[in-house]
């Protein structure tokens, strides 16, 4: 079968949702895996947008999390506040998806600088509601291509909290919930009982020692490793015809 | 007696809006007051202090202009699109001042500002590296249950300027749609100027109270700026200009290339209705939708 | 899948509210909900903590059935008539605990407990001798002023019970009028009761999301029931029923009364329908107010 | 003139409002009272009630303070919540009306209970706004009849703080604002520099003797005293046919 990257960790996502999730979803990929699963097995996937959307039913594909197309016949519209104190930090979401410049070793994400904070070597855009929502969220999924510069052991800065040192040094925190899974274009990562990364699924095509050529330590594989199952044509049908026409998404390679 | 507050856009930001003056231009993505950022790019405005959780274009064109001394918020993005050129210049030279939040610590922030409360706690930003780079993010005990919970402190702007659908003379304003930090920003300032895209009879506004975040109590000045959020959005008035995010990564890639543009659609224009006059027919019509609306509901007249 | 949340008032409360639950009918004045509350003495719920800023009558025949074990208020009284007597006799008496806060103090425990914050910081109880009688009211100190700042612990009741004009089936919920600590009270409680004066289509609520204060994600069940505050009232659906707040006086100056009372309009009926098939109709025709709607908004639609 | 003591102190109360103030305001008398000004002299005052009405309108006079008639038509309607943190907390209150059981030498109010908490010869309604309208407000007025009982030189419970035992303790617990007048059926009352109660003012017919004992301390009578105006025609007027025609809060004596 044909299909790019991004339609794998899309589809791979999406597969991970179960029905009747409440996921605080971004735009671009996270936001397609979210409508191919309420389309697929999950229809009562609540998705909310750090805007204050809430059961957003988007009748195009928004560029930003701001599109008025998500406000129309959506189920529910508040402040900036209330999503954060009243939905987020209230504990009624399941599943936060976060994008990052860098996620290391214990799940730690960097959306803030490369370099020193002082003197960057990049400046970043910041936070944004990532830190509130790796404190919050109870699970968290990132999306993030495989290459080494972007999974390195370290980040450069924690803008978002994973399992900072390991489960212990979170919890002490007094933070529950916390990272769950990484979705890359080569395989897909979950944490082990230390809050390791750990690599538990490689996608068709894709070689253990290409993964780990492309992460920045050395990265534990799982005993029971699997291999990722394909896009199917249903999904590819509706991601292509439906959800993403002109792919601005899923065109080429990862975005 | 009460005082005219109905009045033009540049008297408004010619008297409220001062050098140096900490200034929040609200609106997260929808309702950005475009029109008065460009006034006060206009009028030449210097050593302010920028704040939005979102700066978006507004404050990027704001910081290219010499507007800004520093700049307070959360994510500096062009949202779908990429970075914020000018801002991203300025601070990796160091030529402007940041402090940064989390999108929930400066709408808390705001929240304190309003309720008058120096601070606001939230369960966030532990573990993360930002309290060590912003002193003003500390902690308190909470005294029910021993934990650590992290606060930030009151943002009191000394102007905020907010966008609304309509609203009457007064400046009893309706906003629907994506209400952002609008409510909270107008409360948290010591003086609010109020941009409408129409000012409508008293009736109207009375119609429905719920629906008015923003009371004419805190209003100070109120400018009727029809397309004041373009490129930004007015929901059920013209649509997010989404080309134009996508072409200000072209502008702004090129100082030169930003500065002749901010002569053309800033300095080369009185006001917004002369930078609309530039704007092709088709473009603008292409961001009418169609006409969607509520269900009123019935407020009773009881007697 | 989804489960069905539309229900009976019966089946609701049988369900959702237990013997010594931490209970909140909300309501300040507007939108209380009585037919819930007289469901709950019909079915003979004991030991619960009633809370609520203003008890009201409702809780008042709580108290005189025997539900209740404690009650958490700010202002206990019969508004503009005096004071709430089977409450205060209980009181008196030492047969109901009680704990008291301000106005203020009940709704900022309300949005602690509504936003998981265990205590929410107000600029109130200074120099008042409430917190010596309570020692739930604390003090922080602001970290960056130094200031004592008191404190209430978040109030997160076993279940509260929301009544709105409209709702879909899914318990999406508009509410506008008086809208008191409706939202609040739901966020904050573990399982949510919504009554609603009317089910209506999806499209009705949808056609107005700024307005859907309580979102269907929260609520456990959706009942519908027709004049269901009464003698309360429900704004652009009936007239708050003064007649019988102040008649209420009377009723409950003798307990024997007041028992009688809750045998014929409580005890003495299965449901509200009932209730208000013995309620005369011109009592009932005197409480419809004139149509006054809103003028709607357009939400556009953009594709 | 013929008029009640109820329409004296109302009258005298809405005279003391000027045009602009931000008022929190009660049922009964202190609603006349915002009324009254606002048809005269003061046509902009906002009437602000604890219910989140913000310029309320009302077309007949409400029995409750959560009345449906003070929404239809209003400048505003917010949360509960949101009239304590936004609008009081916030310092937009310049007035707010508080009645009570007892107000003491140093405008400490009661409206909790008679005797002692734990044992209460009568068990009152409780602080409702009350407290934090006494911490917030930039001025407090208080409507009472005067008798012993009600004004008694130290009240039974402070449910909302006046200038404590003087203007020093108050400002000590970093609370600005605070009481301002007092206006009961026989005079008018204001607060010294150590925020003392002192009679400014008696109604026409009260003697100062009269006032001394209906007053539980040895109240300070100030040097400039004055007789308060009476009602004029209009201001009756007003209240008579327009207000209260029912005379459900002027008709009789002192409610």
């Amino acid at each position: 079968m044909n299909y790019t990257s991004a339609e794998m960790m899309v589809v791979t996502a999406a597969r991970m949702l179960k029905n009747g999730d409440r996921v605080f979803v971004g735009i671009g990929m996270p936001n397609l895996a979210v409508n191919l699963a309420k389309r697929l097995h999950a229809p009562d996937v609540h998705m909310i947008f750090e805007a204050g959307v809430i059961g957003a039913k988007p009748s195009r594909l928004p560029l930003s999390i701001g599109d008025p197309c998500l406000v129309t016949g959506a189920g529910s519209v508040c402040s900036m506040f209330d999503v954060f104190a009243f939905y987020l930090q209230r504990g009624l979401i399941d599943i936060g998806f976060l994008g990052a410049a860098q996620v290391d070793r214990f799940g730690n994400l960097n959306s803030t600088v490369i370099g020193s904070y002082e003197r960057p070597k990049a400046r970043l855009a910041g936070s944004g509601g990532a830190c509130d929502i790796a404190c919050l969220a109870k699970k968290v999924f990132v999306l993030i291509p495989h290459e080494k510069r972007r999974l390195p052991e370290k980040v450069d800065f924690i803008t978002s909290p994973g399992f900072l040192g390991g489960r212990a040094e979170r919890s002490s925190l007094g933070l529950e919930g916390g990272p769950d899974t990484v979705i890359t274009n080569k395989g897909v990562l979950r944490y082990d009982e230390t809050g390791e990364m750990i690599l538990t699924s490689i996608h068709p095509g894709v070689t253990v020692d290409e993964v780990l050529a492309s992460t920045g330590w050395a990265l534990k594989v799982s005993s029971t490793l699997e291999i990722t199952p394909e896009p199917n044509d249903e999904e590819l049908r509706i991601l292509r015809e439906e959800l993403d026409p002109t792919g601005v998404y899923l065109g080429g390679a990862v975005v | 007696m009460k005082q005219a507050k109905v009045m033009s856009l540049g008297k408004a930001v010619s008297e409220l809006v001062h050098d140096g003056d900490t200034v929040y231009l609200a609106g997260f993505t929808h309702l950005i007051p475009f029109a008065a950022g460009h006034e006060i790019i206009r009028q030449q405005k210097r050593n302010l202090t920028l704040c939005r959780a979102t700066p978006d274009l507004i404050y990027d064109q704001m910081v290219a202009a010499g507007c800004a001394r520093k700049l307070v918020f959360s994510w500096a993005g062009n949202p779908g699109v990429g970075l914020l050129r000018s801002i991203r210049k300025a601070v990796e030279q160091g030529e402007l001042e940041i402090e940064e939040y989390t999108h929930y610590g400066m709408t808390a922030r705001l929240m304190a500002g309003a309720t008058n409360m120096p601070f606001y706690p939230l369960i966030s930003n532990l573990g993360s590296d930002l309290p060590s780079v912003n002193k003003e993010i500390r902690y308190v005990t909470c005294p029910y249950t021993g934990k650590r919970i992290s606060v930030v402190p009151a943002l009191k702007p000394d102007v905020s300027i907010i966008h609304v659908q309509r609203a009457d003379r007064h400046g009893n304003a309706h906003i629907w749609g994506i209400v952002g930090e609008q409510k909270e920003a107008a409360f948290a300032a010591s003086r609010v100027i109020l941009t409408a895209e129409e000012i409508v009879p008293d009736e109207v506004i009375a119609s429905d109270p719920n629906r008015t975040l923003i009371p004419g109590m805190i209003v100070d000045a109120v400018v009727e700026v029809p397309w004041c959020a373009h490129p930004s959005y007015a929901q059920g008035y013209y649509d997010r200009d989404n080309q134009f995010y996508i072409e200000y990564e072209e502008i702004s890639k090129d100082p030169e290339n930003l500065s002749k543009w901010l002569d053309t659609w800033v300095y080369g224009v009185t006001d917004r209705r002369e930078y609309m006059e530039r704007l092709p027919a088709d473009r603008v019509l292409a961001l009418q939708g169609r006409r969607r609306y509520s269900y009123p509901v019935d407020y009773g007249y009881y007697a």
